[in-house]
């Protein structure tokens, strides 16, 4: 199981591609389907590389990034 | 799992109007969090004048005021008045409180107001479509200075901070930068530490935030955060320019 | 009943307003009306109120628009070019609801003009300076006694209607002194009993967001807009039926209807007795509401009337409205002085007397 | 009904406003209508000061006048100002210890008073326009001897009590004077 | 004359105003009339003029203030809140009779309102929002061909009678593309000419200091400010015959007579047809001139009309004016949308149908 | 005899409405006298906004112009768009300029506008007579600061030629006081500075002048010279702020 | 007297002001009357975009319309909007590359053009607005293709100029789809 | 002769009495007389003791001072 867990809301992404850019893992990628409002969201293409730096979700002007972690006493 | 990073509450539910990737929506929640943290959202009042985030009090979840362009420290200063226990706080951008809104923020600074104001520096005017702002840098292209801002034109760029670090009773004054995750946690304490001179009645507190524009900017979200780091940082230097000894620990 | 005592205008202003309620000024030195923030630098504190030089009259009316919003019962004063700046502000503490009051001790104009009485900035009360459909309540005193008393109510005033009310005197108001009883002071509201007095103030919302408040003007979406400003005017069409306030003297058999008001209306009452020595018998209308003006006042007027004469301290403003009350079924006349000349009761006798035998003789 | 209409004039320091506030206040005390008006503004700034004061039994109408029942001149710019304002048979008031020039008119009734020797004479150079009030008062009878004296003990409290005596003093002198 | 082409409405009035004369402008960004400032901050230093981006809309008005009492001729533009802004300004360019070409593309208010079109600044406009006595020249355009002529017009013509011009437009005007012919464009006044030109405007005197000139406001004396008035009034009573522009359409026999300026005119022309369509005459009055008011316009009502509409964008503005012409000599109502929204054609019609027949039914 | 100190043509010979011992009075002549030592009397044009100055163009005989109160920076700038070549100046008090027009000024200044600016600081506000301004110095009684401007009440005072100073384009600050035969001398120097600075387009001028108002500090003349030096000096000292290298020879 | 009232609504980057600017130039080229009107303002950054054209021989009144003789709806929430606007009898195009929902009148004529798709097949995703303003052309009458023509020269000049060919291409597509 | 010559403009004196405060040497003094706006003016008691200095000149407010010097060349 990986040790975080990187959650998009995509209805709320705008597809700004901020997420992307600054993942210092360049795990995150656009989707081609559309949101509602219209823009390809952001969603994480390999989870286990995630080291839960929160780069993504500092940088997400549209609050749509939590990110989770594995509960050690799990 | 436990949430390391998840919404806060200082948010409301609703989408805000900014367009992708502008900094607007880190702004707000970074000072969203801030107060969540400091357990005072519900006694928080903010101003938002005219600019593109007139509307904060649709996303924000403190009661807001909106104001006329460029008046909030005055508004502020009134609401402050009637409610001195509350954070009262104003959220400007830079054409409002550099440019029209000039005579209100010095005053409100001299007079040692004890409020925050969160002066959201973008270098153009977003709302009205990318005009030229006291702030727009030297060579900007923008709609009013389409051939790029010229000192003889138009002078230099205001810098806000420096000028404000002048009056004896603005005693926090710190600018920070929101293009990059570690300027976006610096940003984030800049927010606390100017709640906290608030709290204890210090004096005037002044955070300006770097930010971007892509739309009237003309570029990617990503490119913005590169312009900001590589044109605007430069001219505007991040740091602490005033700082009261009591939230210096 | 306090005692009478003697007090200067603007300096009884100040008090009327304390005792009214009014628990914040907001202000900006200007002739002739700066007593007032002198005044009130001094008591308000004094007293447990806050007195707050701003840096200028578009930082005071928006100063007083942030207490206002956050429920503090508000004064502010200033003299005929500083209210000049503050229409933005009038027209924004309308559309948001926002109650403050506001005086205006009026002087020549235009530009700077100069500093003794006018009456020429009625039109910018009763239509609004500012941009956009709003109303201000206007009130016109035309004595210390009744300058006081009006203040005083306007406090609640403006709550109950949440709208500015707006006192309209002149420079002769404020610099004269008249001997006068104050009203009781009323407590001010504190801080803590806003949230449940005023149910739109902004005061935080506390442990529950369910309640959040918003203070507001924008509405970019026009039919939300339009809905708005209907709503304020079904606000200002009841001003209308419950505001008016007039005072009319010997209408009904008068040859000749003066209509006035403020330091004016007294130069008129003066003239009457003159004109009567000559056989003319002249009554007055007093507008005290400027604004919701009493056009009902007209319907008064019997079929010995000849001429209805406005007179006023200007080029002619208030004359539009007795027009609009006449509605064409006498005719309108107008004696008026500007720049801070007040004509005297004989000038105005005797223009009145000269514009009436022109009309009876045809 | 009786009104009665005062105007007082001279410079700054003189106390113009005083005796002005002085007569309207002793008006009140005695339950009449009275209206006070002083010039204002910077040309105050000029050294002139002026006021207007009228009582009467019924509510006053304007507060300002073009015609004085009775006018107090101070110095010497204002008796050249505001002579022709006293009404005919009218009363007017010199300082002739400062206003070296007689008046003009014959239809109005003038009275000379040195307000500022007799002063000297008082020992107090201060009260000349206690000497003048006092004139008015008595020439005029536009308010009471006693109104007067309530309204001094009024004004003057505290450190300025002591004033008190010297002002009656000075305001009672017209009679032995006249 | 030149050639048609396809321009955005507030760009032509740019340009307008170039080709009318005006060197110089100055202004602050406001939606609906940013592309004014944009067009300009080009053209202008192209062409050899002056574009300067003021700090707010009192930058602006000052800025103006400063330059046509040196003698430039100076354009300037601003949407409802930022006009209400400049209203101390406004008041003052009167008094100092300093000639500036000013434009309002009006939005829906009160307070920051919306950005749709309005017509609620009407009031502000020819009534003065400023303090004391003064008239703004002011006409209301309907088409963008209308406004560029308006335009090009009033730089002479606000030069002419030393005296503001102002242009009221909307949103829609401002935004909208029509095909339009531009004017001729006329030669900017050189700053060596001025002097003779302008008897009033500072220059510097040179060697000879007997010309020294003086642009003030300030008169302490009320008699000579009242003087000064008098003379402003005569002007304006002067203006009051030569100034009034109107348009009329089949009022003479018309059942209903509509009063509406600038886009509503538009849509009152075509609410016409329909009514015709039902049998009912409507004709229309269509102010050009909102001050001077051509009252005299309503003399030509005849004896078949029997309501009088004023059709408008606010609550009721213009109607005042409307009752000031008819003076009682017909029923006068009001059809009306306001904060951005605009009536339809259909609306307009089916209103005043309504309202027509109400009163034939007595 | 050959004259050393005359009248200069710079003055009208109409007597001035100031108080006696104001030092308006020195002030105009100090520009009248450098305007006409400079052959520059029909060449200037002044601003003087509502004040105690505000009649100035009664005295000083230069052509000029009356302004709305704390505007004559905008209206100066407008003038010299049109007469890029004529020397513009402003004369405001310090309620006008660090008050109401604070706006306008630090804009006209960053945006650096080639004209003067001469600034007659008296602490106060002189024409309303006597209110608090934004200069008021800390204990100073005023009518809207009958006990003493204090830091909690109103703030600190503003340094306006230190605030200008962190503007680029604002390239000559002076600060200087009419309190004595030897400061006034210097005082004169400034402005002479001040011309040449705009005679070269170099920028914004701008020169502080301390002064006193006898009137309404409640004082003698004489007295009101010794408290600006005791009390004002101190506070606001005396000195250059900016100067370019062109003028500094 | 005829008057041919359009509607275009889409998203930002779809050229749909283009549209309606080029109808607008097209018939003043013609010597016809024709407003143009966008909708403005910061809503616009939302993303969407919509504008008003009206061509008349008679001089315009309203240049705004609740009503149109045809609309253009280039995405989605632009059809869902705007597809009560087609007056009943009118015309409907919907740009059917991005539009996967069909129209719900039946009173009105309704014209499905996969733009998008078109444009890529003609190899330049440009030009879709181009293919979508052929059909409308063709449909209305409005204008004549030759005045389009002229206004796509003076529209598209100096570097421009080289993608007038496509656009033509485009322009003309229709009628081969058709 | 004296060497320096201080005229006053009795006129526009305005009595502020700053010459007279500034006057290193002391000389000037007010007159008992009124000019015509009222005010006392001040003169010279000592024209011989003047040493030239302008402090007089150089703080009156209203312009009421003008100083002359012996011509070298007489
Ligand atoms: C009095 C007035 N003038 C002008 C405007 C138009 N206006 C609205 S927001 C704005 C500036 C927005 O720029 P900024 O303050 O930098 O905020 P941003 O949108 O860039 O965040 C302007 C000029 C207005 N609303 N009111
Ligand atoms: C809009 C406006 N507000 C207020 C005033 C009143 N006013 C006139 S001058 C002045 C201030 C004068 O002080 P300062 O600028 O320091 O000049 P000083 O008289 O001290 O030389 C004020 C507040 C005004 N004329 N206009
Ligand atoms: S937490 Fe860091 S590593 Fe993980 S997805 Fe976000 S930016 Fe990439
Ligand atoms: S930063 Fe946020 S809004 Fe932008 S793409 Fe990533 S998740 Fe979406
Ligand atoms: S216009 Fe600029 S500042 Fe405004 S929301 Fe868009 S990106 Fe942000
Ligand atoms: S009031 Fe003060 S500043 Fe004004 S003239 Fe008098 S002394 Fe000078
Ligand atoms: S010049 Fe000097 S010494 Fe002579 S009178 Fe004047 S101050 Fe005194
Ligand atoms: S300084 Fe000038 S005004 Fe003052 S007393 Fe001396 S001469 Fe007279
Ligand atoms: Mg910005
Ligand atoms: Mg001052």
């Amino acid at each position: 199981m990986a040790k975080f867990q990187v959650r998009f809301n995509s209805d709320k992404c705008k597809g700004c591609e901020l997420c992307r850019a600054f993942c210092p893992k360049g795990i995150i990628v656009m989707s081609t389907a559309i949101n509602s409002k219209g823009y390809s969201p952001a969603s994480i293409s390999d989870q286990e590389a995630c080291v839960g730096c929160q780069s993504c979700a500092l940088v997400c002007p549209d609050g749509a990034i939590e990110i989770y972690k594995e509960e050690t006493s799990e | 799992m436990k949430p390391v990073f998840t919404y806060t509450k200082g948010m409301t539910a609703v989408d805000t109007s900014y367009c992708p990737g502008c900094t607007h929506g880190i702004a707000h929640r970074l000072i969203a969090e801030t107060l969540e943290e400091m357990g005072k959202l519900g006694d928080a009042i903010g101003v938002a004048p005219i600019g593109c985030a007139v509307q904060a009090h649709k996303f924000m979840n403190v009661e807001m005021c909106e104001s006329a362009h460029g008046r909030a420290p005055a508004v502020a200063s009134g609401i402050k008045r009637v409610h001195p226990d509350k954070l009262v706080f104003t959220y400007q951008g830079d054409g409002d409180l550099a440019s029209i809104g000039m005579g209100e923020i010095v005053h409100a600074a001299a007079r040692g107001e004890k409020i925050c104001t969160f002066f959201i520096n973008n270098c153009i005017y977003g709302m009205t479509s990318g005009q030229m702002a006291p702030t727009t840098l030297i060579g900007q292209k923008t709609t009013t200075s389409q051939e790029g801002r010229t000192r003889e034109q138009a002078g230099m760029p205001i810098k806000m901070s420096e000028l404000l670090s002048n009056l004896d009773c603005a005693v926090y004054i710190e600018r920070v930068a929101l293009n990059s995750p570690a300027n976006i946690r610096a940003a984030k304490k800049a927010v606390r530490r100017a709640f906290e001179v608030q709290e204890k009645k210090l004096g005037f507190a002044f955070v300006e935030l770097l930010s971007t524009c892509p739309t009237n900017w003309g570029v990617t979200p990503q490119d913005a955060m590169k312009w900001l780091g590589d044109k605007m940082i430069p001219y505007y230097p991040l740091g602490v320019f005033r700082n009261p000894e009591e939230v210096r620990a | 009943m306090t005692e009478k005592v003697l007090m200067k205008g603007n300096e009884a202003f100040a008090e009327a307003a304390i005792r009214g309620g009014a628990r914040f000024y907001f202000g900006y030195p200007i002739t002739p009306q700066s007593e007032i923030p002198e005044y009130l630098s001094r008591e308000l504190p004094r007293r447990g109120g806050t007195f707050l030089q701003a840096e200028s009259e578009l930082g005071a009316v928006n100063m007083a628009y942030g207490a206002a919003a956050a429920g503090g019962d508000v004064f502010l004063s200033s003299s005929s070019p500083g209210i000049a700046l503050m229409q933005e502000g009038m027209s924004f503490l309308c559309s948001s609801e926002v109650p403050v009051v506001i005086l205006n001790v009026s002087r020549g104009g235009p530009g700077i003009g100069g500093i003794q009485p006018g009456q020429a900035d009625y039109f910018q009360a009763t239509r609004g300076g500012g941009n956009g459909d709003y109303k201000l309540i206007v009130f016109a005193p035309a004595s210390v006694q009744e300058a006081i008393d009006l203040i005083y109510e306007a406090v609640p005033l403006a709550n109950a209607w949440q709208n500015p009310v707006f006192i309209l005197a002149d420079g002769i108001l404020g610099q004269m002194m008249e001997p006068v009883r104050l009203p009781e002071p009323r407590p001010f509201l504190e801080e803590k009993d806003i949230r449940a007095k005023k149910p739109w103030a902004l005061t935080g919302y506390g442990g529950d967001d369910s309640g959040r408040r918003i203070v507001k003007s924008l509405r970019m979406q026009p039919d939300e807009l339009e809905a708005h400003v209907e709503k304020l005017f079904r606000k200002y069409e009841r001003a209308q039926k419950e505001l008016c306030r007039y005072e009319s003297v010997g209408i009904e058999d008068a040859d000749i209807v003066f209509v006035a008001f403020g330091t004016v209306s007294r130069i008129a009452r003066e003239s009457i007795d003159l004109l009567a020595a000559q056989g003319i018998k002249a009554g007055l209308i007093r507008p005290i509401s400027l604004w919701p003006f009493p056009y009902a006042a007209f319907d008064a007027l019997g079929k010995k009337t000849k001429l209805v004469i406005s007179a006023e301290l200007s080029m002619g403003q208030l004359i539009e409205d007795v027009k609009l009350g006449v509605n064409g079924r006498y005719p309108v006349a107008l004696i008026h002085r500007t720049g801070g000349m007040l004509p005297t009761s004989v000038e105005v006798a005797d223009k009145a007397r000269q514009l009436y035998q022109d009309i009876i003789k045809g | 009904m009786s009104t009665t209409k005062l105007f007082f004039a001279g410079s700054g320091g003189q106390g113009i406003l005083l005796m002005g506030q002085m007569i309207t206040y002793a008006a009140m005390l005695e339950d009449k209508a009275a209206t006070f008006l002083p010039s204002y503004g910077p040309e105050m700034r000029g050294g002139t000061a002026n006021c207007t004061v009228i009582v009467s039994d019924a509510p006053v109408g304007c507060p300002l006048i073009y015609e004085a029942d009775a006018v107090v001149v101070m110095n010497l710019p204002s008796l050249i100002k505001f002579e022709p304002m006293v009404k005919p048979g009218g009363l007017l008031l010199i300082n002739t210890a400062i206003v070296n020039q007689p008046a003009k008119r014959s239809d109005i009734r003038v009275l000379e008073i040195p307000v500022n020797d007799i002063a000297m004479d008082l020992g107090n150079p201060k009260v000349g326009n206690m000497v003048m009030l006092g004139a008015l008062v008595r020439a005029t009878n536009v308010v009471s001897e006693d109104a007067i004296r309530q309204v001094m003990h009024k004004t003057f409290t505290g450190e300025k009590a002591k004033l008190n005596d010297a002002n009656m003093q000075a305001f009672a002198y017209y009679k032995q004077y006249a």
